[in-house]
């Protein structure tokens, strides 16, 4: 950024008049930031030249929640923290645990697991889809985007009875089997989903407006996305393909055959269409899933109360996000000593001020929507 | 230019399209049959009482503490008309902190508490939620003839489930004294 | 917390269950090889290398630990480029000490380590290592916020989840978190 | 006040929504509630706001909205006033409302109403110069600063010449500038602050612009007038370039009978404002689709663009008319400039393929893939060179 003209600099010239920065302060209630986050961007005119980030407003404690209750009530902790991935955090908490005990998951329930992750994937790639849209100014995607993410609510109602707060899998498996039906109403949803992202895709993607507002803005390099911590999308647009689904697979991973979208401009274009792009690859490991899942137990027998052994693990997996992870000190009790969550939009969020400075205020906003934060998640 | 102009044609035909929202207050969507609404305490048709027992394991597992209850010697058990020693005496749940997590069913043992279809609840003070034994059994009973439930676990324990249970009643026992009283949140 | 209900005490198993038994270490070839290197790469410092699972676990001294990190991250060895995680676990009670716990992964050689280094109460202080993990920066205000670590040559010392009055470190396990009034 | 309902009902269509249902009959008679509940309001007064100027602010705004519609005839000669200058009391009374904006944002003493404020006075004095320049062609196409004229066509004496100047009961002007249309339209869904320009009022940014502090019955009046102004460029636009009531002309004569004078007239008004509806609902449909633009880009598309473009239409219709070509070379002389603009729209998704950015590499080739400098960009100082070209 060249060096810019302050009241002093501009004395010192002996220009006339006085510009004055001015501070605005956007949130905690915002329609744009998305929960409540706040930033204090300073702005000469249009332009931000300083962004500060603030964070907090949604802080519970739930990490040290977490060292007073048993493994199964953090579950339900855990569906609080990225409230539109909630099967992904789940599935984090239960690996670590799992693998802190040694313990091995049933095919079937590896496979049901999956199948809950890619799909939340997908509702929640949605969901960004259409609060950026809204961000940039497009009102109308965002209201198509709830309609498909609807479709997988009722579905994952259906199998946890819940539509968001699941606490749906458990140490050593999940809690119950599929429903009856369950794929014919999941390959239905499937396909209508399919139409409705094309649909999305053809009104957004492209459209000269949009590219106008996106093409270019707030790029960041691979290498300081990599420093500041980036993941996820967010670090895939910049060209690095780090995906932990790839990198180290879990679950059943190995078995799937999918691709992994890899952006190289580091722009809010890329950072917006490689999740458009995740998303039709989760619906094509869904179906592979579908093909692949055979009858069988979803539960390994455990103990009512979860008692993992004495150590530290860390266990992470992709999150719709990024790289969601949870590091846990057991003692050998029933609760963690110790549980620390790596949440990847605190993460994301942090590389903000680099974003936007030199940027118009309307680019903040934009930039933002691309960092995707969910603010349960960046607080805890 | 061109694709603006797709844009337009994708927003015309959705115009065509039939609508998908509902107008909420007249009309609701379904529910699916294992909905987790707001739990709810199931009744014994044939003994003609609650089956829970006072056990407290739900109260005790559940991560909001939003539960309360107290167990009583059951009478029936003395006149020999059921096989519970034990039954509920008081229960409140406080359902603005309940947070529909499903743990309390799944301790259970004796299938007495279970999530029902309810769930629209609202209330113009902070702990004007909380409900009663007789508003759960009835929201139970309601649960039950919806969706047509069946005890899972029946009444002829396993020799293990049996002492699990023992177990159970005695802790509750041992823990009666502590929370007889409904406890009071501010 | 709803009074009437004691406190759940922690530490003490709710149920008689002696036995606590250790996750033994697993570690794969790659962790192995990685031990190895480590133990060349660093072996100016004072350090002693442990498992933890299939993580290499590696304990050094606190001064060293800004010094370790930019050559775990600039060695072509190690490559550490991705900081995962920064976080302090309080053993005050048992050990007096806390530990700060650092997650490392390198996306070249597929590594993955934890850093680990102790420092004791009356002055908890750790070199930044915001300068060399840009990242690092808000991890390390929170932990401040948190348990009071102080990073040296952080550059942002603001509190960032807690507000800017918040007294007492409320991660720490002896913070008193039953004694106040439910809202 | 109908269209508030034509407008959420259209977007709930495109939304595949129901929108308003519960008052009235397919909530026709939700506009009358709405007003009802704005009207009861409390007014709120910021206290740090100049009470005096931000009680005055909407009035401004809302007059010139309604001074507007003197001039605008609805059938032949059926107008509140037929002024000779109409044309120019129409470019004058509008750009009086931009005021009102400015000083709503300036004195409600909050800093986003300020932004507004600031983006409303510079977008629409920006966006007003194109259109100044559209409705002069229109005048010195029918040589007449006469609304009336503007349709019905008139004879004029030059140079001791009469002549027939162009009405449009036979072609609208929609075809003989075209050119014309197109920039008039784009810069009049700017002057009313409608989707792709509408930065003063982005809730996602500046949530309301100017009007953030207002409620109750100020709130409600800056809205009529937007609404009012909206409905404005539809019934200009159709006025204009639409042939108003006349084109296609309704008959004379139905089945061998004259038809009464009255008649005519009603049926004219009545095709009148269905072509101006029809030109409402498209303002609407481009608000349910696009996104809207940065502030730099929006000038940048007014003052490079469409200010350059009302020019040459301008010089068009002035050639043409001087040296009395036939009106059909105007359309084809415009035609290379719609091009042109059609093509300084799309430059983005042409040219470089937009789409390409972004690779889906497969698995297996992750799995090969190490993780070497050339896959990251290694371009950190590209990041603002974007925008600093835009300014």
């Amino acid at each position: 950024m060249k060096q810019r003209d302050t009241l002093d600099t501009r004395a010192a010239k002996g220009v006339p008049g006085r510009t004055v920065d001015m501070m605005i302060n956007i949130g905690p209630q915002h329609p744009a930031t998305h929960g409540v986050f706040r930033m204090v961007l300073t702005v000469d005119g249009e332009r931000v030249i300083d962004a500060v980030p603030h964070i907090g407003y949604l802080h519970r404690g739930s990490e040290k929640l977490c060292e007073y209750e048993d493994y199964a009530q953090i579950i339900t902790l855990f569906d609080r923290l990225d409230y539109v991935a909630n099967f992904n955090n789940e599935l984090v908490l239960v690996m670590a645990v799992e693998k802190l005990m040694g313990l091995e998951v049933p095919e079937r329930a590896a496979y049901i697991r999956m199948l809950m992750c890619e799909l939340n994937r997908i509702t929640s790639h949605l969901l960004f889809i259409g609060t950026f849209a809204l961000d940039t100014g497009a009102i109308t995607p965002v209201l198509y985007n709830f309609r498909d993410r609807e479709r997988i609510q009722a579905l994952f109602e259906s199998v946890s009875g819940a539509r968001m707060m699941h606490n749906y899998f458990r140490v050593g498996g999940v809690k119950e089997d599929l429903p009856d039906q369950f794929n014919e109403r999941l390959e239905s949803a499937l396909s209508e989903i399919e139409d409705g992202v094309d649909e999305v895709d053809r009104l957004l993607s492209t459209n000269e407006i949009f590219l106008e507002r996106t093409k270019g803005v707030a790029r960041i390099d691979g290498v300081s996305a990599l420093d500041w911590g980036l993941s996820g999308p967010c670090l895939r647009a910049s060209g690095v393909p780090y995906d932990v689904r790839t990198e180290e697979p879990y679950l059943l991973y190995e078995r799937v055959d999918f691709g992994v979208p890899v952006g190289s401009q580091g722009d809010c274009w890329d950072r917006y269409y490689t999740r458009v792009l995740e998303v039709k690859e989760s619906i094509r490991i869904v179906r592979q899933i579908m093909c692949q899942m055979a009858p069988g137990e979803v539960q390994t027998k455990t103990r009512r109360i979860v008692r993992p052994p004495q150590g530290e693990v860390y266990a992470h997996a992709e999150n719709p996000r990024g790289d969601f992870g949870v590091y846990i000190v057991s003692k050998g009790n029933d609760s963690p000593y110790r549980l620390k969550v790596r949440p990847p939009s605190y993460c994301n969020l942090q590389a903000l001020p680099q974003l936007v400075v030199g940027h118009y205020l309307a680019d903040a906003i934009v930039v933002l929507g691309t960092l995707d934060i969910v603010l349960g998640e960046v607080d805890r | 230019m061109l694709e603006s102009i797709k844009g337009l044609v994708v927003t015309l035909k959705a115009m065509t399209q039939s609508k998908i929202t509902v107008e909420y207050p007249k009309q609701h969507l379904p529910i699916q049959p294992r909905f987790m609404g707001f739990p709810a305490l199931t009744w014994d048709e044939a003994r003609d009482e609650p089956f829970c027992t006072g056990c407290m394991v739900c109260v005790r597992y559940c991560p909001t503490q939003c539960m309360s209850a107290t167990m009583a010697d059951n009478p029936k058990f003395a006149d020999g008309e059921s096989h519970r020693r034990k039954i509920i005496d008081q229960f409140e749940i406080n359902l603005g902190r309940c947070i529909l997590c499903g743990i309390c069913v799944d301790v259970c043992n004796f299938d007495a508490i279970e999530m029902s279809f309810e769930h629209e609840l609202g209330a113009r003070g902070r702990n004007d939620n909380r409900v009663d034994l007789a508003q759960l059994l009835e929201m139970g009973t309601q649960y039950q003839a919806q969706s047509g439930w069946e005890q899972s676990k029946p009444n002829g324990l396993s020799p293990n489930e049996k002492s699990i249970r023992d177990a159970a009643i005695k802790t509750a026992d041992s823990t009666r004294i502590e929370s007889s009283e409904p406890q009071d949140v501010r | 917390m709803i009074a009437g209900l004691p406190p759940k005490d922690k530490n003490v198993p709710r149920r008689r269950h002696p036995v606590i038994e250790s996750a033994p270490p697993r570690l794969t070839p790659v962790g192995e090889a990685l031990a190895k290197q480590i133990s060349d790469v660093l072996s100016d410092f004072d350090v002693s290398i442990t498992a933890e699972l299939d993580e290499v676990c590696c304990l050094v001294r606190a001064p060293d630990v800004e010094r370790i990190c930019r050559l775990l991250k600039e060695g072509p060895l190690t490559s550490m480029k991705y900081m995962r995680l920064l976080t302090v676990v309080d053993y005050l009670e048992d050990e007096a000490e806390l530990e700060v716990v650092y997650h490392l992964y390198s996306l070249e050689h597929h590594h993955k380590m934890m850093l680990k280094t102790r420092v004791s109460d009356p002055s908890p202080e750790v070199p930044s290592v915001a300068g060399v993990w840009r990242g690092a920066g808000w991890y390390e205000r929170e932990m401040h916020d948190l348990f009071g670590v102080f990073f040296q040559g952080t550059p942002d010392t603001r509190t960032l989840i807690l507000p800017d009055d918040f007294e007492g470190f409320p991660g720490r396990k002896n913070y008193p978190i039953n004694e106040y009034d439910e809202w | 006040m109908s269209l508030t309902w034509l407008e959420r009902k259209t977007l709930a269509r495109i939304q595949q929504r129901v929108g308003p249902s519960v008052v009235g009959p397919h909530g026709l008679l939700q506009p009358m509630a709405d007003v009802l509940k704005l009207v009861t309001k409390e007014d709120v007064i910021p206290a740090a706001a100049d009470r005096v100027l931000f009680w005055v602010a909407p009035v401004v705004v809302v007059v010139p909205a309604f001074m507007l519609w003197i001039v605008i005839p609805f059938a032949s000669g059926l107008s509140v006033r037929t002024l000779e200058l109409g044309l120019l009391y129409l470019i004058a009374v509008s750009g009086i409302g931009t005021v009102g904006l400015l000083m709503a944002g300036w004195t409600a003493a909050s800093k986003y109403s300020l932004l507004g404020g600031f983006r409303a006075a510079a977008h629409l004095v920006s966006y007003e110069i194109p259109i100044i320049f559209v409705i002069l062609s229109v005048g010195v196409l029918v040589q007449s600063l006469d609304l009336g004229h503007v349709i019905s066509g008139h004879t004029v004496e030059v140079g001791g010449q009469i002549l027939r100047m162009p009405d449009q009961n036979f072609v609208p002007f929609a075809a003989i500038m075209p050119l014309g249309l197109i920039v008039f339209f784009l810069a009049g869904l700017a002057e009313i602050g409608r989707t792709p320009f509408d930065i003063h009022h982005a809730e996602s940014e500046v949530v309301g612009g100017p009007f953030v502090e207002y409620s109750g019955a100020h709130w409600a009046a800056f809205f009529l007038a937007e609404y009012m102004n909206t409905f404005l460029i539809a019934v200009l636009t159709v006025l204009l370039f639409f042939g108003g009531w006349s084109w296609p002309s309704p008959p004379t004569s139905w089945f061998g009978t004259d038809v009464p004078e009255w008649a005519v007239r009603t049926m004219g008004a009545a095709w009148f404002m269905f072509k101006a509806y029809l030109v409402t609902f498209a303002i609407f449909w481009i608000r349910g689709t696009y996104p809207r633009l940065r502030i730099d880009q929006l000038m940048a598309f007014g003052w490079q663009t469409l200010i350059p473009l009302s020019f040459v239409n301008l010089i068009i219709v002035a050639v043409v008319v001087y040296y009395h070509w036939p009106t059909w070379s105007m359309t084809l002389i415009s035609l290379p400039f719609i091009l042109l603009l059609w093509r300084i729209i799309g430059r983005r998704s042409r040219g470089i393929d937009a789409v390409s950015t972004v690779k889906l590499m497969d698995k297996s080739e992750l799995e090969v893939t190490t993780l070497s400098d050339d896959l990251l960009v290694a371009d950190p100082s590209g990041a603002a060179t974007q925008n600093t070209e835009a300014r």
